[in-house]
């Protein structure tokens, strides 16, 4: 029953001599009123499990989110690649917990109007063109490398400099209403864009896919001082441990489940970043 | 002579200043009140050994402490970085020249010596609707910060100068507008009639005499904006209206520390030369 | 040659519940030289508001030239035959001294030769020969602002030498200068309006110089006329009575 | 040679306003002019925004985050602008150097405080912000202290140049009556530029109120928070609304500013 | 009763290269009532300053009460022995016309007491009895910007009597007021002066007033002494000189 679970966790709360919340954030990379509700029900969820008091704090900023992170003031934080690599770095501790199954093969979209004769990732020579947010992964750090390796300068050859929509949402709402010709965002975004007949594909079209790579992630900050020490264990079960169960949840992630993942697995997006001087 | 005098009591009125001062005290009550209450923040839970330690290392990461390479002592980074300054000069330029320009456009009509005929020392009913159009478009283009603007005309126009200039433009447009509407109402009337009874025209007392008057404080308001331009440029740059603000928000998002401290050398560098300048033509003017 | 050139009839005048003239009848012949004077706040400035027709009266007739008025709205008309005068305040402070005396020209020109000629001055000698009358052609491109005030005066004095008048009118001219100065005004006024046959109505604070300068005196109190004489027979008893105080309360 | 002077003094407006026309000129060459700057898509855009504007989201619940938000950032103006007007009283006395007893004193003590003042504002709020953000955190005292400290230095830089720009006579009167530097201080500067400083610090309270808008942008709430969250996702009929409680807001104020100044009797 | 209160021995003083006073040297004694006439610019507003110890002259000696004038550094203690009062904007307008009148105790008072009386009056009765003097008792609380130039002028006088001085310097006190106030006031002080056997030393551009109200006069002229008479030696011939004008266009 749910009132012995709230008396568990009651005095689990007890036990740990604790009264700090815990936190966690999300990069802003998404319909903000969507992110909202979905991890409002998913701090919900993880105080039920862990018996800490969860809250969700919304951001505004893919950078701001990095630096409350990097300050303490967040402690469990949904990344992308870029992000989270840039967290860790700032925050050595950290650590990497869980992604989604896709999150291991990723993949960004390029996207163009219908109206104008782009058809294939070659095209977007000359035309106008935006990305998502500049920190974003999927929506910058990888559509701009593999143009490059297309050999597509996003400096030179575009007309006029490439813009930051600042989130994958605006990406597809800016080339669908024409106002850019072309664009890159995160596929998972596109696809649940089409699902929910977000967007509308006589306007918009799919040019090209990227190759697969790793992306978001659930980072964990330092938390065994605060929480206790079994506390990113505690967490970590908790988000594995959801399921097809918590849909109102996941929906959100476009996903029904969160697997092992760990700091490793983004030692590649670091080189790419590298090598795009995005990071030092 | 140590007569006691009936001097007046002092009469205490209710006035509008009067309420005015309580209003303010209630307001100032209610807002302190609400960061401290409602928001729970804790003044003396800023100064935190952990805050501390922030504050230490991110200002240490500004001054390249640790960094091999800080962008302040690399050629390209300098080159790269004035540049943005130039751009970021002529942006302030422009949109000051914009501003000035629809403001002159649209004042005379915006005064409400115009509007009452005072100045012009005749009545015409229409003037009355136009003076109240164009107020209230002052009032929207001035209520509605530069970031704003900028936020919104980064739909229309491409990344660049132009809509940087134009969002400080819209904005400032309207303070101008308002400040020249004020510095022509505020005009000494006696030479004006003066200038009216030796015969001359409408046209001819706003060449001879209500030009002559204003074109001085004009100018001063004029450099005094481009100033605050100046300043505010860097900001309508983080929605990626171009200049030094477009690199100081990529900067920013890349954590490139030493970068921003460039970037922000350049920009006070930037205000002191604005500041100067003109400084220089208001005693030129004089 | 007692031809009359302003004729005043029941002329009244009030601002909100202040009468500031009530019912005032005059006339005034072609050349003649009038001193206005009266206590503070008798209505001077208001008389000589309504004779420039800047002020228009609550009621009564005033006919100039033998023609009402409102015969005289177009202004470069009406400024052929009057022209004003008063502090240094009137000018336009931040133009220079030749553009303040071509102002008095402005009544003649069209819009377009008064826009040149702020920039490029036309019919400098129309202005030179003023500035040289009143003893200022050194100052010709001088700012104004510059000026002192008895210079300033002058330069007032120039626009209206340009504007030429029939009729010239002045409110308190030599308030803010000292003795000297204020005499050496008062004279070179008078002896260039007397060349042209000007008529000449100056309001002042000083009796000493109304009858010095001036051949007739009307004296204003609270709106009514307290006497219209000629110089010589204002007596010191009746200027007692002018300027009698009736408590200092009531004014300001 | 002379006659170029004369030219000179006698054109020198008018040369220095063509100087800035010059100017002008010039920053518009830095702009390509043609269709090109224009998105493709920006007719679009630009329709569907005046579209909104016509029929801005009048919703209840848009309404009442609306009248939420515009009270933030009220309240953060509010605090702000009493932390500007503190240090602006200090500062401002202390730069313009009418308490100085002595030439060095003057000098030295009036250019001090005039530097500070110059610093504090010559940053834009929105960039101390951003610092104080990194420094001490997304705490409220954050956005305050953004507002308080540059708008202390305008005030305070205004506030100096009132109290220096006063005529000295009533002052000297002070001085032969047997006051003290305090004492004019009291009785002389302070309520010679009493109404001016009153209606100036009004037009900046208005100035903060957009100020404190746009604090959002590091993430700290308001108008401006709800203003982005709504642009993000292009739903520019919330976004109008918004303005509008911000223009409200403005209008208000200025209102109260025009009213306290005729009220007041200098 | 011929006792001296101010020696002035080869006093001089010069802005950048202007001279104003040139080695002026003259006593004057207890009770005395001095008018200071000269034309625009003869330096009687700087010999009136030096003598209030606000300007400090180039060279020359000032002896007050006997000493050097530089034994009264100290703002309040000189204040005890000379007061000053000018024209209307003297006051400071925005303040009651109760604080305007105070402010003539600042002298006497320390830091915190003029701060609380500033917001609770102290000494009201001191204030009501000068205010009363001059006939403005019922204005006390009003604004002193609210009053007319002449109540103005009384409120200044009713600062002095509160301050009390030994000496009281006046710079051209009447400029800006019509005959009647202007005659009102003069008399006025020398009246309240008089009862306090206090000095009394008055600049003036009207030569009238000087002869009506002063019993002795000191000319200045380019910053020398042209004359210093009993007011009833002072011919018209000696006043034709001391205005004469030596060309408008030196002055400005
Ligand atoms: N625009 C006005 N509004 C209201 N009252 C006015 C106005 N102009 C003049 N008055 C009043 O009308 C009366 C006559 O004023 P006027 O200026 O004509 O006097 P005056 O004789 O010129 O006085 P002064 O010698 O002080 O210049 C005064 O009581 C004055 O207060
Ligand atoms: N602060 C100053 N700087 C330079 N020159 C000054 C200054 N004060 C006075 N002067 C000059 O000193 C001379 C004497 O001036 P002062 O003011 O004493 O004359 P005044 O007799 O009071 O004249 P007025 O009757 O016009 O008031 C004048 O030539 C004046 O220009
Ligand atoms: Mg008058
Ligand atoms: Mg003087």
């Amino acid at each position: 029953g749910t009132k012995e679970e709230g008396q568990d966790a009651e005095k689990e709360k007890d036990s740990k001599k604790t009264d700090a919340v815990f936190k966690i954030g999300a990069i802003p990379d998404q319909n903000a009123a969507d992110l909202n509700r979905s991890m409002g029900e998913l701090a919900d969820y993880l105080s039920k499990e862990t018996g800490f008091q969860v809250e969700y704090v919304p951001s505004v900023d893919y950078a701001a989110l990095v630096t409350a992170f990097e300050r303490g003031e967040i402690q469990l934080a949904w990344f992308g690649g870029l992000t989270g690599v840039q967290a860790r770095s700032l925050v050595p501790e950290a650590e990497a917990i869980a992604q989604r199954p896709m999150d291991k093969e990723f993949h960004s979209v390029y996207i163009a109007n219908s109206e104008t004769a782009i058809t294939k990732l070659e095209d977007v020579k000359g035309k106008s063109f935006t990305f998502g947010s500049e920190s974003s992964t999927s929506g910058h750090l990888m559509p701009r490398y593999f143009m490059e390796q297309a050999g597509i300068s996003p400096d030179k050859d575009l007309n006029g400099a490439p813009n930051f929509s600042g989130s994958h949402d605006k990406t597809y709402k800016l080339v669908e209403s024409g106002a850019f010709q072309a664009g890159a965002l995160n596929e998972q975004v596109w696809k649940s864009a089409i699902d929910e007949k977000l967007v509308d594909t006589n306007k918009v079209k799919v040019i090209h896919t990227t190759p697969a790579y790793f992306d978001y992630n659930w980072t964990i900050n330092d938390v065994s001082e605060k929480f206790g020490n079994d506390a990113k264990d505690k967490v970590k079960q908790a988000l594995l441990s959801i399921n097809g169960e918590q849909e109102e949840i996941m929906s959100l992630f476009g996903s029904d489940s969160f697997i092992e993942t760990n700091n490793d697995n983004y030692k590649a997006i670091e080189e790419v970043a590298k090598e795009l001087k995005i990071i030092k | 002579m140590k007569k006691t005098l009936s001097y007046p009591k002092k009469k205490r009125s209710f006035t509008f200043v009067t309420f005015s001062v309580l209003s303010v005290f209630c307001l100032l009550a209610a807002s302190w009140g609400y960061i401290f209450i409602a928001e729970n923040a804790s003044f003396f839970g800023l100064f935190t050994e952990e805050n501390y330690l922030f504050a230490k290392k991110f200002l240490s990461s500004l001054a390249g402490i640790g960094d091999n390479d800080p962008a302040f002592t690399n050629k390209e980074s300098w080159i790269h970085a004035l540049k943005l300054t130039y751009e970021t000069l002529q942006m302030s330029v422009m949109a000051a020249g914009f501003a000035t320009v629809t403001a002159l456009l649209t004042v005379i009509p915006a005064d409400r010596n115009v509007a009452d005929g005072t100045l012009t020392l005749s009545k015409r009913w229409y003037r009355w609707i136009l003076f109240w159009i164009i107020r209230g478009i002052y009032v929207f283009s001035r209520a509605i910060p530069e970031l704003v603007w900028a936020m919104v005309i980064v739909f229309i126009l491409k990344p660049g100068i132009l809509p940087g200039a134009l969002a400080l433009a819209l904005h400032n447009f309207g303070i101008l507008g308002k400040l020249f509407a004020e510095i022509i109402e505020d005009i000494d009337m006696k030479p004006i009639r003066n200038l009216a009874s030796s015969g001359a025209s409408n046209a001819q007392i706003l060449f001879y005499g209500v030009i002559p008057a204003v074109m001085p404080k004009f100018l001063t308001y004029i450099l005094y904006r481009w100033e605050v331009i100046m300043r505010t440029s860097i900001i309508v740059g983080f929605v990626g209206a171009g200049g030094l603000g477009q690199q100081f928000k990529l900067s920013m998002s890349f954590f490139n520390y030493t970068d921003i401290t460039l970037i922000l050398i350049c920009y006070l560098i930037l205000v002191a030369i604005a500041d100067a300048i003109s400084e220089g033509f208001r005693r030129a003017a004089r | 040659m007692s031809e009359s050139i302003i004729k005043m009839n029941n002329i009244a005048k009030h601002f909100e519940r202040k009468i500031a003239l009530s019912s005032l009848s005059f006339i005034i012949n072609k050349g003649e030289h009038i001193a206005l004077i009266g206590p503070s706040g008798a209505g001077k400035s208001t008389l000589l508001n309504i004779l420039a027709g800047i002020t228009n009266a609550d009621s009564g007739e005033y006919l100039l030239d033998g023609k009402s008025i409102v015969n005289y709205q177009k202004r470069n008309i009406r400024s052929r035959k009057i022209g004003v005068i008063r502090q240094q305040f009137d000018l336009i402070a931040s133009l220079p001294v030749i553009q303040n005396v071509l102002a008095g020209k402005l009544g003649e020109w069209g819009f377009f030769k008064s826009l040149i000629s702020l920039l490029f001055p036309i019919e400098k000698e129309t202005a030179a020969r003023a500035l040289n009358q009143v003893g200022l052609l050194d100052k010709m491109y001088e700012q104004t602002s510059r000026l002192s005030g008895g210079e300033q005066q002058r330069v007032a004095l120039a626009r209206l030498l340009v504007q030429n008048p029939e009729v010239i009118l002045a409110d308190e001219p030599v308030a803010s200068l000292d003795p000297a100065r204020a005499e050496d005004i008062l004279s070179l006024m008078t002896e260039l309006v007397k060349d042209k046959k000007q008529t000449l109505i100056v309001s002042l604070h000083s009796v000493e110089y109304a009858k010095k300068y001036f051949s007739r005196i009307i004296a204003l109190r609270d709106g009514e006329i307290f006497f219209d004489l000629p110089s010589e027979h204002v007596t010191d008893s009746l200027l007692a009575n002018l300027y009698a105080l009736k408590g200092e309360a009531k004014d300001g | 040679m002379g006659k170029f002077l004369y030219f000179l003094t006698y054109y020198k407006k008018s040369l220095l306003t063509l100087l800035l026309i010059l100017i002008f000129v010039w920053s518009l060459f830095s702009v390509q002019w043609n269709a090109d700057l224009l998105h493709p898509g920006g007719g679009v855009t630009t329709k569907q925004i005046f579209q909104a504007l016509l029929a801005p989201d009048l919703s209840p619940e848009i309404l009442i985050l609306a009248l939420e938000s515009t009270w933030i950032t009220l309240v953060y103006a509010v605090a702000g602008m009493s932390i500007a007007i503190i240090l602006a009283f200090f500062f401002g006395i202390l730069a313009s150097g009418v308490l100085s007893t002595s030439r060095f004193n003057l000098f030295a003590v009036s250019g001090f405080f005039r530097g500070i003042l110059g610093f504090t504002r010559a940053i834009h709020e929105l960039v101390w912000a951003w610092l104080f953000v990194a420094a001490i955190g997304l705490s409220p005292f954050a956005a305050v202290f953004a507002l308080g400290i540059p708008y202390g230095g305008i005030l305070g830089k205004i506030f100096a140049d009132m109290l220096n720009d006063i005529p000295e006579e009533p002052i000297k009167a002070l001085e032969t009556a047997g006051a003290s530097k305090l004492q004019t201080l009291l009785y002389g500067y302070l309520p010679l530029v009493r109404a001016n400083i009153i209606s100036y610090v009004m037009y900046r309270f208005e100035c903060s109120v957009r100020s404190s808008a746009i604090m959002s942008f590091v993430g700290l709430g308001g108008l401006g928070y709800q203003i982005q969250l709504s642009l993000s996702d292009l739903q520019y009929d919330e976004v109008w609304t918004f303005l509008f409680f911000l223009i409200a807001l403005v209008v208000l104020i200025d209102a109260w500013s025009n009213l306290l100044r005729k009220r007041m009797v200098l």
